[in-house]
């Protein structure tokens, strides 16, 4: 039963393993003279000024907002594409309402202008 | 000791460490990538239940959308508690109180309950069989249709909320700074 | 017991299993060694196929803009790569001061991870596949989009303005263009009714889902250039304007491994569009000839990467905003009416005895012409506004 | 073979390191973050008893997949409240939020 998810869970344990295993080999060969000037913030040779967290607009967590939402409906609809063969014309059109729904609020996040990227 | 209870006291063990570090740690930023340490526990502890449809599910809503949502909120009010010196509020100590009353209660339930050593059943059906009666029982009237029609109401009203609540504050403000 | 050259890859895993249970190994334990050496090869397959990859890249973009390309190590610069890494593996790895330094190390790998772990559902040959998981579609969805939480790790880690701007910069478009590519992704899984890989592929018997959706399939591919990150889309690396993104602060292989992760996501989705609506390892004789089957795979993939690098040399790099735009205003709309579309054509397709072909295809001309129609008067839209602007600008000139 | 009490054991844990962090931190957002570790505990309560009790039955499953909704939603608004509230008091911390407290 968990048999697939063994190997899925390796191949996720190779796919940090082999990385690591590369940077390491790149920490035993490189050069390691650390001082402050190569340490410091790379900002095209100019010196930095501030803090480093500047403060972000606002529009990115919408961004955010409206990915879950459609996130959300996604996981949703799989199970139901999933059996899609089964379900009678009424539970697609169900599911047509589902979508149509999100798409209204979609639409009401377009008229109120917060899709554009300011 | 079989091999599925070590990984799963290994995993149970990690996610209650990385939730114990959600709560006490004094970074907002450490908070949030230590959830989702917790909530990836939480995933390995459904497909170890043979739910792995909402393993997956998990990952997907849960690390991909719900936690990257909260780290850019961290991000955008970042500073809000810092230099106060606190983490937690001064009645801690009643916070931690009510918590272990709440486990001991918990506790004494489940030690009380007749299926506290129940092991599980072999599936009934295979895991396709069983995401196509799932899918089946979301669009049947007889079952799950009101959740199912009610949860895409709520997520457009929390869409709608939540843009009327956080967007004209950035319009003003940005007027503001013009 | 199959011969070698009909289906290698079970040939070889029943030779290395009776090799293992001669030296007197339990069955589980053999089974998991097993795993273990197949997930080793697949990671370890895809990681030095990114050597082919990176130097077929350059080859075919510099033949795009009239060049050569590398040419002088190996035959045809086929080292080219080995020799960038070999420089790469003694550079000093440096660590910016104020970095977080477990997120700041764990964000390269976690990028490459994300990427590899796609492999383990992608069916290549009829026996050669990772893991049937049966969820394996929204596997694709969760697993692909850890690479993003790879690079706002980067990002926050770093201690640097430019990368905290460009990994934020990424993230809210990468998110934003999962949200068409896991409705088109819906299409495949509503067609096959199921949602293993290789189910899927069983599903496209003589008909591959490009034909029945090629909405859904182009949206899919659009989607996924996007969330990758090449070009046209390559906004977050915009070296004109936020120095490179993310990355800027890494050095030698970690920042390699980015490099790396984003050539084999660009090859991954490849493949995912080959398998998912291209037929995969579908082809004459595919079924007795194992083999034959990966043969049919590969060049399918080929064809689709072929097709991004060409995309990568042809278009100059889009605005921020016509990205963003680009997908809330015409892609998402259309990947969502695409999914009603598809859903209500199946249906009638089989409840009525319509021919399936012509239904479903019926339906997509109606979508891409609606589209069409739509995107016109929204330009012609815009078009009346700049000009109403211009014209009020106009107005307002001579006085000053 | 796991015994169910493990995995509620586990659940009442979790849940309780969620409340203590949902009633003891200052940070508004950080108290988001321990509901949702509370609203996983109880999903993993849902699906334990789904597969030992019935497997059979859709429900447990599909009543997690509400909890997801549920828990997105609340998230969502939860946050843009805090960026509201930041943006015009400059502060998330949960008790100078006090204008309605008489």
């Amino acid at each position: 039963m968990l048999e697939p998810w063994i190997f899925v869970a390796l191949l996720l344990g190779v796919g940090m393993l082999l990385p690591g295993v590369a940077i390491a080999a790149n920490w035993l060969l490189s050069p390691k003279k650390p001082n402050a000037i190569k340490q410091s913030t790379y900002e095209c040779g100019i010196e930095t000024v501030g803090e480093t967290y500047v403060q972000l607009k606002g529009a990115y967590y919408i961004y955010a907002l409206i990915f879950v939402v459609f996130d959300i409906e996604a996981v949703f609809l799989f199970p139901w594409a999933v059996a899609y063969d089964k379900l009678q014309l009424y539970m697609v059109l169900e599911a047509v309402l589902f979508i149509v729904i999100l798409a209204a609020g979609l639409a009401y996040a377009w008229r109120k202008g917060v899709l554009e990227w300011v | 000791m079989t091999i599925l209870q070590i990984i799963f006291l290994l995993t149970a063990f990690l996610t209650l460490l990385a939730a114990l570090r959600v709560v006490t740690s004094p970074s907002m930023v450490h908070a949030a990538l230590w959830l989702i340490l917790a909530l990836a526990g939480v995933a390995v502890v459904f497909i170890l239940l043979n739910a792995t449809f909402l393993a997956v599910v998990q990952v997907a809503v849960y690390i991909d959308a719900i936690a990257i949502m909260i780290i850019i909120v961290v991000m955008l009010t970042r500073g809000a508690v810092r230099g106060q010196g606190h983490t937690v509020s001064k009645t801690w100590w009643a916070a931690a109180l009510s918590a272990l009353v709440m486990l001991t209660g918990l506790l004494v339930m489940l030690l009380q309950a007749p299926v506290r050593g129940a092991l599980p059943p072999t599936l009934p059906l295979d895991q396709e069989a069983f995401l196509e009666r799932l899918g089946q029982a979301l669009v049947d009237v007889n079952q799950y249709i009101l959740p199912f029609e009610v949860a895409s109401v709520l997520l457009v009203a929390a869409m709608v909320g939540a843009i009327i609540v956080a967007w004209p504050l950035f319009v003003r403000r940005g007027e503001e700074e013009r | 017991m199959d011969s070698f050259w009909i289906d290698p890859f079970s040939f070889i895993g029943s030779q290395l299993a009776a090799w293992l249970t001669g030296l007197g190994l339990a069955e589980n334990w053999v089974s998991l060694i097993l795993q273990l050496v197949g997930a080793l090869a697949l990671g370890t397959a895809v990681l030095i196929l990114t050597f082919l990859l990176i130097w077929a890249e350059r080859k075919i973009v510099a033949r795009i803009q009239d060049r050569l390309g590398p040419n002088r190590v190996g035959p045809y610069g086929i080292f080219q790569t080995v020799a960038d890494l070999l420089k790469l593996v003694t550079k000093e790895l440096i660590t910016p001061e104020g970095a977080d330094l477990l997120p700041y190390n764990l964000a390269p790998l976690l990028a490459v991870m994300s990427v590899v772990g796609l492999w383990a559902v992608i069916p290549m040959a009829p026996t050669l596949l990772g893991a049937d998981i049966h969820v394996g579609v929204l596997y694709i969805v969760s697993v692909g989009s850890i690479g993003t939480l790879g690079i706002l790790l980067a990002g926050l880690s770093s201690n640097n303005k430019y990368a905290l701007l460009g990994a934020f910069r990424t993230v809210a478009l990468m998110i934003s263009y999962a949200v068409p590519m896991a409705l088109a992704l819906l299409v495949p899984v509503l067609l096959a009714g199921s949602m293993s890989m290789q189910e899927i592929v069983l599903a496209q018997k003589g008909l591959p889902f490009l034909l029945l959706a090629p909405v859904a399939a182009l949206i899919f591919f659009v989607s996924s250039i996007a969330e990758v990150g090449r070009a046209p889309f390559d906004l977050l690396e915009a070296e004109s304007e936020i120095v490179a993104g993310f990355h800027i602060e890494y050095s030698g292989l970690k920042f390699g491994m980015f490099f790396v992760a984003e050539f084999l996501h660009a090859f991954t989705i490849s493949a995912l569009t080959a398998v998912l609506f291209m037929g995969g390892w579908r082809g004459p004789w595919a079924e007795q000839y194992t083999a034959l089957g990966f043969l049919y795979f590969l060049v399918k993939t080929s064809l689709v990467y072929f097709v991004v690098i060409w995309i990568r040399g042809s278009f100059p790099r889009i605005r921020i905003d016509q990205m963003n735009a680009l997908n809330w205003k015409l892609i998402t709309p259309v990947a969502l009416a695409g999914l009603v579309v598809t859903a209500v054509a199946e249906k009638v397709a089989l409840e009525l005895g319509a021919p399936r072909l012509l239904t479903h295809l019926a339906g997509n001309a109606l979508l891409i012409f609606a589209a069409a129609a739509g995107l016109g008067a929204y330009a012609r839209a815009a078009r009346r506004r700049s000009e109403l602007l211009a014209k009020a600008s106009k107005a307002e000139a001579p006085a000053g | 073979m796991i015994p169910l009490s493990w995995f509620l054991i586990f659940a009442a844990l979790l849940f309780c390191v969620g409340l203590y962090g949902a009633l003891a931190r200052r940070n508004a957002i950080a108290i988001l973050m321990a509901i949702e570790l509370m609203l996983n505990a109880v999903n993993i309560n849902l699906v334990a008893f789904w597969r030992y009790l019935g497997p059979e039955a859709v429900s447990g499953q599909a009543f997690a997949l509400v909890v997801f909704a549920v828990a997105a939603s609340e998230a969502a608004v939860g946050l843009a409240l805090m960026i509201s509230i930041y943006r015009r008091r400059h502060t998330v911390a949960v008790e100078e939020i006090d204008m309605m407290k008489w």
